[in-house]
């Protein structure tokens, strides 16, 4: 049996914006192995929830193309029963905010409950309740008897967060998807909640992906790293190679851009993530914002190329990528789009 | 010469319950904090979410009601709000933490950096017009953007205007309540870059609210971290981030993810023995409240929390 | 009874028919002339005197049946079940099935010997008269307790109590020794005696005509019943409101308040058992008597809308309908002065606005009553001429020559009495060349009200005379008291209805005294023969005609107020109904039957 | 939660917000066909009333004539005639104008009357707010029919603007809730605070920044509310509280609609009234719901 | 709870002392009195002086509102000038008509209200919905009194189904089986017609309030735990949207308030917008004042018992 849990190919997620079409998520070829942290990375608005949503088959109103395998199983086209069977079990998601992820009237327990009786019926109230108890206990809750019959507002973030968590873990997935969920907590929290997501891998060998923008959170959690842009993937490596020698510029950007030690001046990216509707749909998508490198250098339509084992680059011009000089940036951010 | 004297300055906010909504007890926000900041320094002011970072800025500059303490600003006395004068105000501003929020979305650029001058200067159209040209210059933007609204520009972009109008007075001191946490990696860079450029050419203060501890030991000469609405720890940025003293600190530090994947198993390790640390000697830096002790200074320039000796 | 549907005549009218509701004189009703009423014929337009007073019977009355009354009225009835503290007319209505008078009347209402109690006059040396009534033999309470002469004389006793808050202490005037009981000087009333269990006499000061015109308090009140009751609380007792009792040819078997009562046949009557074993009487709105009517709900009902007549007499197929004159009229009154409150007198006031005469007849001949009658009540309405309505066929003189309808006439009058136009606008200025602009008001409610004062101001105007409507709009009811009762001088002209009651003496609305003479209008020759109209002399009905006759020539002559129009009253009875009969004096409900369980539904 | 996911740059242009929000909403109406088809019709029949009701003689129209009661529709009559023999047509028209002119002024009193309120109480908050909600809350329990039939009985001089004024009074309340929650989330945001922090005065802070910021909200209440106060006197007239016929107004003809025969056999003088109350309700309310629509980009026909 | 209950009554008190005097005020403040309206020349001018002062109408107001007061603390509302007898005695009747006709109206309402807003929010945008909307629209556009005459008529007269006044067939037992099924038949066509018109702003609330609930991210948690979607709705879309409902529930007392005059006119059922309408016209003012007063209070009370349902179903604002 292979080692690939989840491969997604040619992944394209549109959102019907007016009455056009255009795609979040833009052919995304992507693989996660059992036992595995792929961490995805990129600014906002670079499609990372929306390629999340997609393998979940939560976008409600998306046009998806392309396949998404499974275990070997295209779960792009299932019925929504099969789906169900699948979410919450072999598959389950994080999600970023915990203020909202769960339901206000609901007691705490009841809603970790819901996920085993959803894929477990035989299982005896008795049994449930122990489950939910030990699951706390897990993500590191003190008194869960007394969380159990808490409300979610009764609880902080953190806490609340873990409990996303244990109702993700509950049916111990094959596939973890962890979007953002440690943007909205403090250091110290965000450190004990890798630490548990770290754990549950080590445990249930499940393959993770773990959404984020934090280069610092990926560099300590991931076996492997997809940087994305524009919808689109622009580099995947494992995590040293993408740290110690990435090659896109837009990689090379953010890691520069990490205020870090004995740095003066940090480096900028200039502009912005174009919307949805203003995406240049052909060429190197980040062309526009290194306007020092030159035009020719740019693929047509650029591909992600093997450049060694297991690192992918989109586009060429990388190649040509430098950093440009003080004088001329400052020259530049007086003529920034404005 | 220090710019800005905080001493003892409390925070309460009051809990209301009971039949008749009276005031039951009080969350201490801010809890007998005192520091001063020098003339041209940053300040940075660390600590999680709840703290108290934000309400010690506003408090100082007079939005939120003083329970006691005193602010003395540039050696005069502003903690009442009746003496906050209009004079003292220009020079206290204020940056936001949502250049997104921050802005009025109804205003075109113009008078949203026109504002201030409006309400302390009376400048005739044409100067008015000049001051802010010059001012959108001064923070990198074209002149010609006055006429455009707020959702026209980036995030960057936006805090940039939000600088504009807090220098717009030539402020002495300005308090940056997160300024960048609401942005992206790739344009936090490019507020922070300006802001220091800026700070060197108007010969400004700043008091710089985070709770990024990266961020703050790149932007800031001294730097304070709070719990609980106390201090813990205050000291140079050498004295923090290599000299930790008060557990927690330590633990702060220790959190801060290693941008070096190399690093790794380094980081795990030390972040486990420190956590040890804190448990096994939690009792030793709080009190029975699970609040930090007063400071006691171990340095001419440190102070740390830590039960009064004898 | 008034029509429950009718505008202005609310207000006061309801309060009226407590001396009215049972019944009167009637031949042929409104048997005068009418010249509005040949032509109307003409027209297609409805005339009073196409209608009988008595159902004409369809078949066979079935043994039992229960008769289906409705009630029109838009509110509910006020439950106060008991001839001595009733207030409203709606009330009244139900009371009729249950209890009576014990003297009958006829349909010039004056008393008969026909009726529970049979009676004599009996004049004594001081002046006084006495009444010796003697109650029959089987005549019981419904309970089965005779009616005594007690009773009566409890139902005195009750009205004079210093507790009584009732409206019937007008039973009491005359009365000799009256006054002393109400003051608390006696603990009885000298002039009621007692004679018997079933005879009694009570004596009264002066004669006076209206005693004979059902002018004697009749209606007993059970003593054994209401005996031990404080009379403060006898209103509120569940023997009014819950248990009521009387001794008439129905028996109350229960009330839903406000709504409905049901009665059954009270076999004990004192005229025989009732033919229907029960009558079932329930409230319907003015809006929806046609349909109830249509559908049988109802048999009958007490009075039917007029303004709808027209527009439904072809569905309601499965009803006859009865009509007659009401004893009610509607006029236009001008302030002439004030009344005088601590005096209690009427002051006229020679320099009022409208104190001209000529100003007064040539608004009334400007006016024309006939067709606001044919237009807006399709000929069920008639201008009136004298103040005294024909349903009083004695009193009423049709001889009398009311101005009519003539404009031309009225500006003639207008141009020789000096009120000319001198500034040319159209509108004439008051002889001494002063703007006349004159105030107007009129009450709100029923539909006509709106458009028949606006068509009054118009043809006003169209003589040249600029009245207005006082605010701009009608007031209602309580507001157009309050101006007109207290003399607001904002008040000019107004418009208001009095039912007349059933006897003919005008005191009460004309008199020097009298508060309700809104327009404040007083004058020796009026004194004269108000007070002879109401002497001892007058007993004499000749005399009094006479008297009378002169009375409606004086108010033709100086206008204190004109009559606008003469009214009707509709009464639909199904026709399965039989011997039913809206005549003043029929008392023979008992004799009331169906042809039928069901009701007739029209086709 | 879709919203968190939208760029932000695009998350920013929340089109009730922006300063081209109004022309945002003006574009998202003119999409919507049956909101741009309300618009039109609206506009047809304002100018048309307004318009033609100059022309028109009122005092003509009230006047009484005897002999055209009840008239059916005719050349003469193109709507026939009440029982007064007052032309109907005419009084529609006119009627017409008095309900609008009453459904704007009710509209516009209670709107004034509650932002006001609305913004103080929520931009202040604290005590102020809590005062001022126990007022706000005894208002809303008050109630209204009742007591607009009692002040309705008290005023001497019973004019639309009198009425107008009455239901006003009883009828900010719901606009005030509604904008004080938006104030109470307004002013936490910091450009309020900013604004603070730069000098300005409150006065200023809440009509010149907060209110201008909430305008969309504003406006797409006071629409609908308008939908709501058209036919707010009908209920009245229908009452027997209603304004003399001499001013003629949309519910005192339908009012005649209670005379069962006028209800059965003469629906010229009751049914357009009726047709154009509905009609003009609609309309303005589909304007109204399409603004609502246009300013909640979840909901945002595209 | 208790505590939270016993605040919230302590609230409601100044409200109802200021909604007595404003009531009593303008009672004062009306034209004419009980007696205005008695013209009858066989009561003379100084009678009803006498009455007037008997029964105190000419006292000035401090007074009067003090007497009153005293008396409504004693559940004493005064004497009803029309009806001659204890408004207290008189409101029972009345009350417990309104009151029936209230709570079939309500039942009606939200037996309408929860299903096609239920069903209109979580099918948007589709046909179904546009159907219901569209009533919703016209329901909000029709007059409550136009649509009652209507139903009136045609299912009263025409077709002949319901009874078409009153309260209860004359003549039946009360307490008996057919008194009661009179009464209700009686209730349905007026709490019908009322419900009818009533329900739609509840449909468009609940519609909107589950359209927004649809979105919320605890939605999109459930269904990533795999419930299926009638499971998303039934479990946690619907109770979520339905609370706010219940925070709707104190002023859909104040529209019942308002409906029921109209209706009880219409269909001549005796309760108290009936009793209202009758005395202001009558100026029977201790009958007024105690109607609106009630009403008043009813509307507190809604207000009140919404705020209780609320704290009790929703754990946010519990009480503990
Ligand atoms: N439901 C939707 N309809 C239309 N556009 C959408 C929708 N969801 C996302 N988008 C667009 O798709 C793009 C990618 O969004 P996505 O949420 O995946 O970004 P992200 O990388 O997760 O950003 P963040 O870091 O802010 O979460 C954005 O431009 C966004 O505007
Ligand atoms: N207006 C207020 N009323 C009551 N409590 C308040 C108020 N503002 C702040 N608090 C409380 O005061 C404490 C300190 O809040 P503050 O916002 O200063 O923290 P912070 O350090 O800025 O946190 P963050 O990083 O989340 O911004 C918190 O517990 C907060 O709940
Ligand atoms: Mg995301
Ligand atoms: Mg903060």
């Amino acid at each position: 049996m292979s080692n690939k849990l989840l491969e997604l190919k040619n992944l394209k997620t549109s959102f019907q914006i007016g009455d056009e079409y255009y795609a979040a998520v833009d052919d995304v070829t992507l693989t996660v192995n059992k036992n595995e942290v792929l961490g995805i990375v990129g600014e906002s608005g670079s499609g990372k929830s929306a390629l999340a949503f997609s393998v979940m088959g939560l976008h409600t109103r998306a046009k998806i193309e392309g396949n998404i395998l499974f275990n070997g199983k295209d779960i792009a086209n299932i019925t929504p029963q099969e789906l169900n069977r699948l979410r919450g079990d072999e598959l389950a998601m994080i999600f970023q905010d915990p203020l909202t992820a769960l339901n206000p009237l609901m007691e705490i327990g009841d809603q970790i409950a819901e996920t085993l009786i959803l894929h477990n019926q035989n299982m005896s109230q008795k049994a449930r309740k122990e489950r939910v108890i030990e699951l706390l206990n897990m993500v590191g809750i003190p008194r869960p008897e007394y969380v159990y019959e808490q409300f979610p507002h009764e609880l902080s973030g953190g806490m609340r967060q873990r409990v996303v968590i244990a109702i993700a873990i509950a049916n111990q997935p094959e596939l973890l998807i962890a979007d953002e969920p440690t943007t909205a907590l403090d250091v110290t929290i965000q450190a004990q909640i890798l630490d548990l997501i770290r754990k549950l891998k080590n445990d249930m060998h499940s393959g993770v992906i773990l959404i984020t923008h934090d280069l610092g959170v990926v560099a300590e959690m991931a076996d492997r790293i997809a940087v994305m842009y524009a919808g689109q993937i622009v580099e995947v490596a494992d995590v040293h190679t993408l740290f110690e020698n990435p090659k896109h510029p837009y990689t090379r950007s953010l890691l520069n851009s990490v205020p870090a030690d004995g740095q003066d001046k940090l480096h900028v990216i200039q502009g912005i993530v174009p919307a949805l509707q203003n995406l240049p749909r052909e060429g190197c998508r980040f062309s526009e914002r290194i306007p020092w490198i030159d035009a020719t250098h740019h693929e047509v339509n650029p591909v992600l190329h093997e450049v060694t084992p297991g690192h992918f680059v989109r586009c060429t011009c990388h190649k040509h990528f430098y950093f440009p000089d003080k004088t001329k940036e400052a020259e530049l951010h007086g003529n920034s789009r404005s | 010469m220090a710019i800005l004297e905080v001493e003892d300055l409390k925070v309460y906010f009051p809990i209301k319950a009971g039949i008749f909504n009276r005031t039951v007890d009080h969350i201490k926000a801010v809890d007998s904090v005192s520091f001063s900041i020098e003339e041209g320094k940053t300040y940075g002011l660390v600590g999680e979410s709840g703290s108290g970072k934000t309400t010690t800025g506003r408090g100082i500059i007079g939005l939120e009601n003083i329970t006691a303490g005193k602010i003395l600003f540039d050696g005069v006395d502003i903690t009442d709000k009746k003496s906050k004068t209009k004079d003292i105000r220009r020079d206290m501003q204020m940056i936001f933490q949502d250049p997104y929020s921050s802005l009025n979305p109804r205003k075109r650029v113009f008078d949203i950096i026109a504002e201030p001058l409006r309400n302390y200067e009376s400048l005739s159209k044409l100067e008015e017009k000049k001051q802010v040209q010059e001012l959108l210059q001064l923070v990198g933007l074209s002149p010609e953007s006055i006429l455009k609204y707020p959702h026209e520009f980036s995030g960057g972009q936006r805090q940039r205007i939000g600088i504009a109008r807090a220098i717009a007075l030539k402020p002495k001191l300005i308090i940056a309540d997160e300024p960048v946490s609401a942005l992206d990696v790739s344009v936090q860079a490019q507020v922070l870059n300006f802001m220091q450029d800026i700070q060197k050419e108007l010969g400004l203060t700043y008091l710089f609210i985070s709770h990024d501890l990266g961020i703050v030991k790149h932007m800031c000469d001294d730097i304070a971290i709070m719990y609980k609405g106390r201090y813990v720890e205050q000291g140079t940025k050498h004295d923090i981030f290599n000299n930790p003293q008060h557990i927690y600190t330590k633990r702060l530090v220790s959190a801060i993810p290693d941008i070096n994947p190399r690093n790794r198993e380094k980081q795990f390790r030390f972040r486990r023995d420190v956590q040890k640390e804190y448990d096994e000697s939690y009792d030793d830096y709080f009190d029975d409240k699970g609040l930090a002790y007063g400071l006691q200074p171990i340095s001419d320039t440190h102070l740390v929390a830590l039960p009064e000796r004898g | 009874a008034c029509s429950g549907g009718d505008e202005e005549a609310d207000g006061n009218e309801s309060e009226e028919p407590d001396t009215t509701e049972e019944e009167g004189n009637e031949e042929e009703p409104a048997e005068e002339e009418e010249p509005a009423e040949e032509e109307a014929a003409d027209d297609g337009l409805v005339s009073i005197d196409d209608f009988g007073v008595d159902k004409t019977n369809a078949g066979e009355a079935i043994d039992g049946g229960t008769l289906n009354f409705g009630l029109v009225t838009d509110t509910v009835f006020e439950g106060i079940l008991n001839w001595t503290f009733y207030e409203g007319a709606p009330d009244a209505e139900i009371l009729q099935f249950f209890d009576e008078s014990l003297l009958a009347i006829d349909n010039n209402f004056n008393f008969t010997q026909d009726g529970a109690a049979t009676w004599e006059m009996v004049e004594n040396e001081d002046g006084s008269v006495t009444f010796e009534i003697t109650i029959r033999d089987n005549v019981n309470w419904h309970d089965g307790e005779p009616v005594k002469a007690e009773d009566l004389e409890f139902s005195y006793l009750v009205i004079g109590d210093p507790a009584y808050e009732g409206m019937r202490r007008y039973a009491l005037d005359g009365v000799v020794g009256a006054e002393e009981y109400m003051a608390g000087e006696a603990d009885s009333i000298s002039g009621i005696e007692i004679v018997s269990d079933k005879q009694i006499n009570i004596t009264y000061a002066e004669p006076n005509p209206s005693l004979l015109a059902s002018g004697i308090w009749a209606y007993p009140l059970a003593k054994h019943i209401f005996g031990d009751i404080p009379v403060a609380e006898m209103v509120e007792s569940d023997e009014v409101r819950v248990n009521p009792i009387g001794f008439g040819p129905f028996k109350v078997e229960s009330i839903v308040p406000g709504e409905s009562v049901s009665y059954t046949a009270n076999e004990d009557y004192w005229q025989g058992a009732p033919k229907l074993d029960g009558v079932t009487l329930k409230v319907v709105a003015p809006t929806t008597v046609v349909q109830a009517l249509e559908t049988g709900e109802v048999d009958v009902v007490d009075t039917f809308p007029t303004d709808q007549y027209v527009d439904t007499v072809d569905q309601l197929n499965n009803v006859e309908f009865l009509g007659q004159t009401d004893l009610a009229y509607t006029y236009i009154g001008f302030k002439l002065g004030t009344f005088d409150k601590e005096a209690g007198e009427n002051i006229t006031d020679p320099d009022a606005k409208m104190a001209d005469v000529n100003l007064r007849r040539a608004m009334w001949h400007a006016v024309d009553n006939d067709s606001v009658g044919q237009q807006f009540y399709d000929g069920l309405r008639w201008a009136g001429t004298t103040l005294i309505v024909p349903s009083f066929p004695d009193y009423h003189d049709p001889s009398v020559e009311a101005p009519s309808y003539d404009p031309e006439m009225a500006k003639k009058i207008l141009d020789e009495a000096g009120y000319v136009d001198v500034n040319g606008d159209g509108i004439r200025e008051n002889p001494e060349g002063e703007e006349l602009v004159m105030n107007f008001a009129s009450m709100s409610g029923g539909d006509t009200a709106e458009p028949l004062a606006q068509y009054y101001i118009q043809a006003w105007e169209q003589v040249g005379l600029k009245v207005q409507l006082l605010d701009g709009r009608l007031h209602e009811m309580n507001s157009f008291y309050d101006l007109v009762e207290n003399d607001d001088p904002s008040v000019d002209i107004y418009q208001g209805a009095w039912g007349t009651g059933s006897d003919v003496d005008q005191r009460g609305l004309y008199g020097r005294t009298a508060a309700y003479n809104y327009s404040r209008y007083t004058s020796e020759e009026n004194d004269r023969l108000l007070t002879e109209g109401a002497s001892a002399a007058s007993m004499d009905v000749e005399y009094r005609k006479d008297i009378y006759k002169e009375w409606q020539e004086l108010m033709v002559q100086d206008i204190p107020v004109f009559p606008t129009l003469y009214r009707s009253v509709l009464v639909p009875v199904n026709e399965r109904v039989t011997d039913y009969s809206i005549q003043w004096s029929w008392d023979d409900l008992h004799e009331v039957g169906v042809t039928s369980e069901e009701a007739i539904v029209a086709e | 939660m879709e919203a968190n996911n939208v760029n932000i740059v695009e998350q920013t242009q929340d089109p009730s917000k922006s300063p081209s929000g109004l022309r945002i909403l003006w574009r998202e109406l003119v999409r919507d066909k049956l909101a741009l088809f309300s618009l039109i019709l609206l506009t047809l029949i304002v100018v048309f009333v307004y318009g033609v009701s100059i022309i028109l003689d009122q005092d003509e129209i009230v006047t009484v004539d005897l002999f055209a009661i009840h008239e059916a529709p005719s050349e003469d009559f193109i709507l026939g005639t009440d029982y007064g023999g007052r032309d109907v047509f005419g009084q529609l028209i006119i009627g017409t104008r008095n309900s609008l002119t009453i459904g704007i002024a009710v509209t516009l009193i209670s709107g004034i009357i509650g932002i006001a309120f609305g913004l103080v109480a929520g931009y202040f908050g604290g005590h102020t707010d809590n005062t001022m909600m126990r007022v706000l809350d005894f208002f809303q329990i008050l109630p209204f029919t009742m007591l607009v039939i009692v002040f309705v009985s008290i005023v001497p001089d019973y004019t639309i603007l009198a009425f107008s004024l009455i239901m006003a009074v009883f009828s900010w309340m719901g606009i005030a809730r509604l904008i004080r929650s938006k104030a109470l989330q307004e002013k936490e945001l910091d450009y309020v605070q900013a604004s603070k922090t730069l000098g300005t005065s409150n006065t200023k802070i809440i009509f010149r920044e907060v209110m201008p910021n909430i305008s969309s909200l504003i406006i797409v209440t006071m629409t609908l509310n308008l939908a709501a106060n058209i036919g707010i006197e009908s209920g009245l007239s229908f009452l027997g509280f209603g304004f003399p016929e001499s001013t003629p107004s949309l519910g005192t003809l339908l009012s005649y609609a209670t005379n069962p025969q006028t209800l059965e056999f003469r629906w010229w003088i009751w049914v357009p009234a009726a047709v154009l109350i509905l009609v003009l309700m609609l309309a303005v309310r589909n304007v109204g719901e399409a603004l609502r629509r246009a300013t909640d980009s979840r909901q945002r026909r595209g | 709870m208790w505590k939270f209950i016993v605040r919230r009554l302590l609230i409601t008190f100044p409200q109802i002392i200021l909604l007595s005097v404003l009531i009593f005020l303008m009672a004062q403040a009306m034209p004419g009195d009980a007696l205005t309206g008695v013209i009858d020349p066989n009561v003379s001018l100084e009678e009803k002086e006498e009455l007037r002062e008997r029964l105190g109408l000419n006292a000035p107001w401090h007074e009067k509102y003090a007497d009153w007061v005293g008396g409504i603390v004693q559940g004493d509302f005064g004497q009803s000038f029309r009806f001659k007898m204890p408004v207290t005695e008189l409101l029972e009747q009345r009350l417990m008509n309104s009151f029936w006709l209230s709570l079939m109206t309500l039942l009606f309402t939200y037996l309408m209200a929860i299903p096609l807003g239920i069903i209109s929010g979580r099918y948007n945008d589709t046909l179904l919905d546009s159907s219901i909307t569209g009533y919703t629209y016209l329901g909000f556009a029709t007059p409550l009194f136009i649509f009652a005459l209507v139903m009136l008529w045609v299912f009263g007269y025409q077709l002949g189904w319901f009874p078409t006044s009153g309260s209860v067939t004359p003549g039946l037992e009360p307490g008996s089986m057919e008194y009661v099924i009179s009464k209700f038949n009686h209730l349905l066509l007026p709490a019908l017609s009322m419900a009818l018109i009533q329900t739609v702003s509840t449909v468009q609330y609940l519609r909107s309030e589950i359209v927004d609930t649809k979105q919320k991210e605890f939605v999109i948690t459930a269904r990533a735990k795999g419930a299926s979607e009638s499971r998303v709705y039934n479990k946690h879309i619907f109770r979520n949207s339905l609370l706010p409902i219940a925070a709707f529930f104190g002023y859909e007392i104040s529209f019942l308030i308002s409906g029921t005059i109209f209706v009880e006119k219409i269909f001549g059922y005796p309760g108290m917008g009936l009793l209202f309408l009758e005395s202001i016209l009558l100026r029977d003012y201790s009958v007024v004042n105690a109607v609106v007063l009630i009403f008043g209070v009813a509307a507190i009370l809604g207000a009140l018992l919404s705020d209780i349902i609320l704290s009790i179903v929703d754990p946010r604002i519990r009480i503990k």
